[in-house]
């Protein structure tokens, strides 16, 4: 089935690690026992350079399979996919952070834990310069996976850098706050590359697209884009595992992070919450307890 | 650089996407959730121009000004040329919007678009109508110019059917063309929708035209109806001796534009706001299933 | 007589040019990436990139653009009108555009003027002078010459200016080709351009020697004639999030999307980008979708671009920008998936 | 100068602050009627679109009331919305909105008084802020209808 799927680039590295090499060979015995239709991972990119998401059923084809620092994909995002999930049971690739998207969903019962075979790979960061997602990385271990591939090494955790760029936000004055937006928003194009790529963004029709009636108004004038760029963060807060893939699909570059990392430190400060450590807690705009009372609330 | 013509901004556009206002003249409920509305030019030039090109099948795109547009047929036939009609059944937006209107309301209408039944090449030939539910309005304006002009034709039938009885649209004409000697209606609702004073027959369109079993010879056959209608209906036609180049249908697919621009009623490499919406079955089993 | 522009006189070419009434584009910096954005400054300019991040697409289709106001009065009587023209006519200097980029509006012309005329972009395309500059270097992204364009291409340019490099490989001087009358007329009714050669040969010889041709589009399409249903399709695109990206940045790409905004009094009727990856561009009302799975709409995207438009206009719906490659969040690069058709088209029957 | 009459939008929970206006009413307590009132069935009913949707019609100032906490008439309504205010309110800050627009209070049906005030307090607050001007500069202009083209043709 995947045979057309291959990359004119896409042959197998001469050099693997040994977790590569423990990654292949767990996927192909998962492939050939038939305990999975599929196994989602990461191979040669089209570009020099560059990684992809594979799709792999063949067992003869599981030495595509890479991993390495340019794996900055969050490839639970095919989860929410339709094809995806009519294939039943499948295996899939994730660093930490993917796996923590995999909790969110497990948790909202947009994945089916018995449906999946997770395969973690313990990441000491990727991108090369380093993301910044991965200098206040929480999961360099995955918190949930079937097989582990690497020694189980400490995070980094959250530190003085990772909000960062919030603090100067908020040390600005609201005008100045609003014109730093307006100028990013300026850019947008609408283009939903930030909702598409989400992997928690699991509706399958998304507000924006409902018209009855139309609350985010589908034009890519100033008002639009305020209006969409706000309620998509709204609607990822206590949700958003910080993959930090929709500031990465933006064409236009728009620093989605700040926003997203504004409402993951609100939501820590309130409720004391971090999306998708595990998949029991409940999500905090969901639940309440008693005697929070909020002094902005006279 | 001292081009004048540039600067000029006092100039008029010919402005594709501009609307004719229309006022709506009549409210008819057809069903709980379908309506016929009639509307009236409100300029008079504009009618003219319409019903100098208007041939029976084509298109328009209705608006209700801060809703948005929707295409559908013009259920009206040209021979009928004081006023336009068109019947729909409120599912989006606009439509809803559209439903929501009063007598005397304006509306926005851009047509005729796309092609039509040549029924000029199908004078002295019978023709045969077959439609389910919703899907009767495209026929009707066909049905309406064929009986305007009914010595140009031989034989005409009609087999009609709807889900229930209060499914069944345009009920006045049908008891019309039930009434009238020079045309054969036969009307029909699928098991469990009928009534007890319900006197056509039950069952579903397929069935229905199996039994009735009209000849092909010299005959022209209309098929419009949801897309499982169609799929049963067409080898019943082929078992019946049509062959693909006597039976026509319409399709329908989203449109913004209408007139080949925005890209998204494409069925393969067919435009169904221009090349269709009328395709002959010959055509139509080309098209890979866009549809 | 030969005429060259010194990179030093864009100023003057920009001031002059505001003079005879003109607003100028040019690509300049924003943020991390560069756009086609309205310029007082020739130093702001950047013009040492292989491609700005959009295509100055937006200068003739515009992203949002009103297409009718109306307004109800209290008696229920509706008014309509035509939006102004003044922005839609406004004199429009784009400078700095590469041939890819500006053959994209002449292969939308196609469809905007298929039996009915769309003024809003036949309007603005009227009111601009198109100055194109010839790339001296193309990356691995870059096609222009499989779908028949050239790096030193004019379609679409009325103005062409081929670079010229100095000594250190840095280009300052350029040799300006003018390519329609209005490009002629504009270099006349402005200031900044030169007479004579430019001091060094042209800088292009390089790229075109590394543009190799990688597919051909008319074996393409004949493979895609018989293809609608090949299991190609089934695998190729699965990992497609269908993000509008490649869509919303193609110089080519143009389907668009009409809405109403506003509310019952008064308000306008707009015509928004849109994009066929988007799963609702095709939803019916009912809730039917004819292309309901995002590898038919990768299809589609790739039958409209190279079968159906070359069926109807006779032309590829692609300049090879290959902006779809360079920004695909998951490396799906359409050229790639393109050049394995061909391979397919090529192999042998019964293979 | 014409005074200024800022447009106030007041999403009030049926159960206390509705009735808590009517009472203010009813005692014929007197404060400014600058504001719209919008009844909620509860304050967990108010999604934050109703919020961006008011100022993107132009609102100068929004008011949220509802029952104190423990006292919702659902039972829980209000703790809901509480949690999605204080995030919401502070992605509002974050992207630049001023906060100083935006008033949340607890009002009981019992406490006209309370209403009376905290509506003088809000109004004023925003008679004094003068028009939200900066967000109404990415409202798009309502099209200047040319009735002498408009019409038919």
């Amino acid at each position: 089935m995947s045979a057309s799927n291959e990359s004119t680039t896409g042959t197998a590295t001469a050099e693997t690690t040994k977790e590569v090499d423990a990654l292949r060979k767990v996927a192909r015995e998962l492939l050939e026992s038939g305990a999975v239709k599929m196994v989602i991972g990461y191979g040669e990119g089209y570009t020099q350079g560059k990684v992809m998401p594979i799709f792999l059923t063949d067992p003869e084809e599981v030495n595509r399979l890479i991993f390495d620092k340019r794996c900055v994909n969050n490839l639970a995002t095919y989860l929410k996919k339709p094809e995806i999930r009519a294939m039943g049971k499948v295996a899939i690739v994730v660093k930490g952070c993917d796996a923590r998207a995999i909790n969110v969903l497990l948790l909202e019962n947009q994945a089916r834990r018995e449906n999946l075979v997770i395969l973690g790979m313990v990441c000491e960061g990727v991108g090369d310069p380093a993301e910044e997602k991965c200098l206040s990385c929480l999961v360099n271990t995955p918190p949930v996976y079937d097989h582990l591939f690497g020694e189980k090494i400490p995070a980094r955790g959250w530190n003085e850098e990772t909000f960062a760029k919030v603090e100067e936000l908020d040390a600005m004055s609201p005008e100045e706050r609003w014109e730093f937006w307006r100028r990013h928003f300026d850019r947008c194009i609408k283009c939903y590359a930030c909702r598409q790529v989400c992997p928690i963004c699991t509706c399958t029709r998304c507000i924006t697209d409902k018209n009855q009636p139309q609350w985010v108004p589908t034009s890519p004038h100033p008002m639009g884009n305020y209006h969409w760029n706000l309620t998509r963060a709204f609607h990822l807060a206590g949700r958003c595992v910080s993959c930090n893939e929709c500031e990465r699909a933006c064409p236009v570059d728009i620093p989605l992070s700040i926003i997203n990392l504004a409402l993951v430190k609100a939501v820590h400060d309130q409720y004391g919450f971090i999306a998708g450590m595990n998949s029991e807690d409940s999500p905090p705009l969901a639940t309440y307890k008693e005697g929070e009372e909020q002094e902005f609330i006279k | 650089m001292e081009d004048t013509n540039l600067q000029s901004t006092t100039a008029v556009l010919d402005n594709i996407y501009r609307p004719s206002l229309m006022k709506l003249d009549r409210v008819t409920w057809e069903t709980p959730d379908t309506t016929t509305f009639r509307f009236l030019f409100m300029d008079d030039s504009e009618r003219r121009q319409f019903f100098s090109q208007y041939k029976v099948g084509q298109f328009g795109e209705y608006s209700t000004f801060g809703h948005g547009e929707s295409p559908f047929c013009v259920a009206s036939p040209p021979t009928r040329q004081e006023y336009i009609e068109c019947t729909f059944r409120a599912v989006g937006r606009n439509t809803k919007a559209m439903q929501g209107l009063n007598e005397g309301d304006t509306v926005g209408f851009r047509g005729p678009y796309g092609n039509w039944f040549p029924i000029e090449d199908w004078k002295g030939k019978n023709i045969l109508f077959i439609a389910g539910g919703i899907a009767l309005p495209p026929l009707r304006a066909v049905i309406w110019n064929v009986l305007d002009r009914r010595s140009e034709f031989a034989d005409v039938k009609i087999i009609y059917g709807a889900r229930t009885v209060s499914d069944l649209v345009y009920k006045n004409e049908l008891y019309e063309w039930e009434k009238r000697n020079d045309v054969d209606l036969v009307q029909t609702v699928d098991p469990g929708g009928e009534t007890p004073d319900w006197k056509g027959r039950i069952g579903f369109v397929p069935t229905v035209l199996d039994q009735a079993a009209p000849s092909h010879e010299n005959t022209i056959a209309l098929v419009c109806g949801p897309p499982i209608m169609i799929k049963f209906t067409f080898p019943v036609l082929d078992k019946l001796g049509f062959s693909r180049q006597q039976v026509y249908t319409t399709l329908e697919n989203r449109m913004k534009c209408g007139l080949g621009k925005c890209g998204r009623c494409n069925v393969g490499g067919t435009y169904v706001c221009k090349d269709g919406p009328v395709f002959r079955w010959d055509t139509l089993a080309q098209l890979p299933p866009e549809y | 007589m030969a005429i060259s522009i010194h990179a030093n006189n864009f100023q003057t070419l920009f001031d002059s040019a505001r003079d005879a009434g003109y607003r100028v584009i040019a690509p300049v910096r924003d943020h991390t990436v560069t756009l086609f954005k309205p310029v007082e400054k020739a130093d702001q300019i950047v013009l040492d990139e292989i491609l700005p991040t959009k295509s100055p697409k937006e200068y003739f289709l515009a992203e949002h653009e009103p297409i009718l106001t109306y307004c109800r009065d209290k008696s229920g009587k509706v008014s309509i009108a035509d939006p102004s023209l003044e922005e839609v006519m406004q004199p429009t200097l784009i400078f700095g555009v590469r041939p890819c980029d500006a053959a994209g509006p002449e292969i939308i012309r196609k469809v905007m003027t298929w039996d009915c005329d769309d003024q809003f972009f036949l309007r603005r395309r009227e009111a601009s002078v198109v100055v194109a500059i010839a790339c001296v270097e193309a990356d691995d992204a870059c096609f222009c010459t499989s779908v028949g364009q050239a790096p030193d291409g004019t379609e679409g340019a009325d103005i062409l200016l081929v670079p010229s490099s100095d000594e250190t490989g840095a280009v300052q001087e350029y040799l300006v080709q003018p390519v329609t009358d209005k490009g002629s007329e504009f270099i006349k009714a402005t200031k900044g351009w030169k007479e004579g050669n430019p001091s060094r040969a042209a800088a292009c010889d390089e790229v075109k020697e590394k543009l190799q041709k990688r597919f051909d589009p008319d074996r393409v399409r004949e493979w895609l004639d018989a293809g609608f249903d090949d299991p190609y399709w089934n695998t190729a695109t699965l990992s497609c999030i269908g993000c509008g990206t490649c869509t919303y940045l193609c110089p080519t790409c143009h389907c668009f999307d009409i809405v109403d905004e506003g509310d019952l009094t008064c308000g306008s009727r707009v015509k928004n980008w849109d994009s066929c990856q988007m799963c609702q561009f095709t939803l019916h009302a009912s809730g039917h979708n004819p292309r309901a799975t995002q590898n038919e709409r990768f299809r589609q995207r790739i039958m409209h671009k190279f079968k159906y438009y070359p069926q109807l206009f006779g032309v590829v719906l692609c300049t090879g920008c290959g902006r779809c490659q360079r920004s695909c969040p998951v490396d799906l690069a359409l050229a790639k998936l393109v050049e394995r058709i061909y391979q397919l088209a090529c192999e042998p029957v019964g293979t | 100068m014409a005074e200024f009459h800022p447009k106030i939008y007041a999403f009030l929970c049926n159960w206390c602050t509705y009735a808590g206006a009517d009472l203010a009413g009813t005692s014929r307590m007197l404060y400014p009627a600058d504001f719209r009132v919008i009844k909620v069935p509860c304050t967990g009913r108010i999604d934050p679109e109703f919020i961006v949707k008011a100022f993107e019609q132009g609102a100068d100032g929004i008011w949220v009331s509802g029952c104190h906490i423990g006292d919702c008439h659902y039972n829980t309504g209000n703790y809901y919305a509480q949690r999605r205010w204080t995030i919401f309110r502070h992605e509002l800050d974050c992207l630049g909105i001023d906060l100083r627009r935006l008033k949340f209070t607890w009002i009981s049906a019992a406490e006209g008084r309370k209403f009376a005030d905290e509506a003088k307090e809000f109004v004023n607050r925003i008679r004094d802020l003068g028009p939200y001007e900066r967000f109404h500069e990415i409202i798009p202009a309502e099209p200047e209808l040319a009735l002498k083209t408009g019409g038919g043709n």
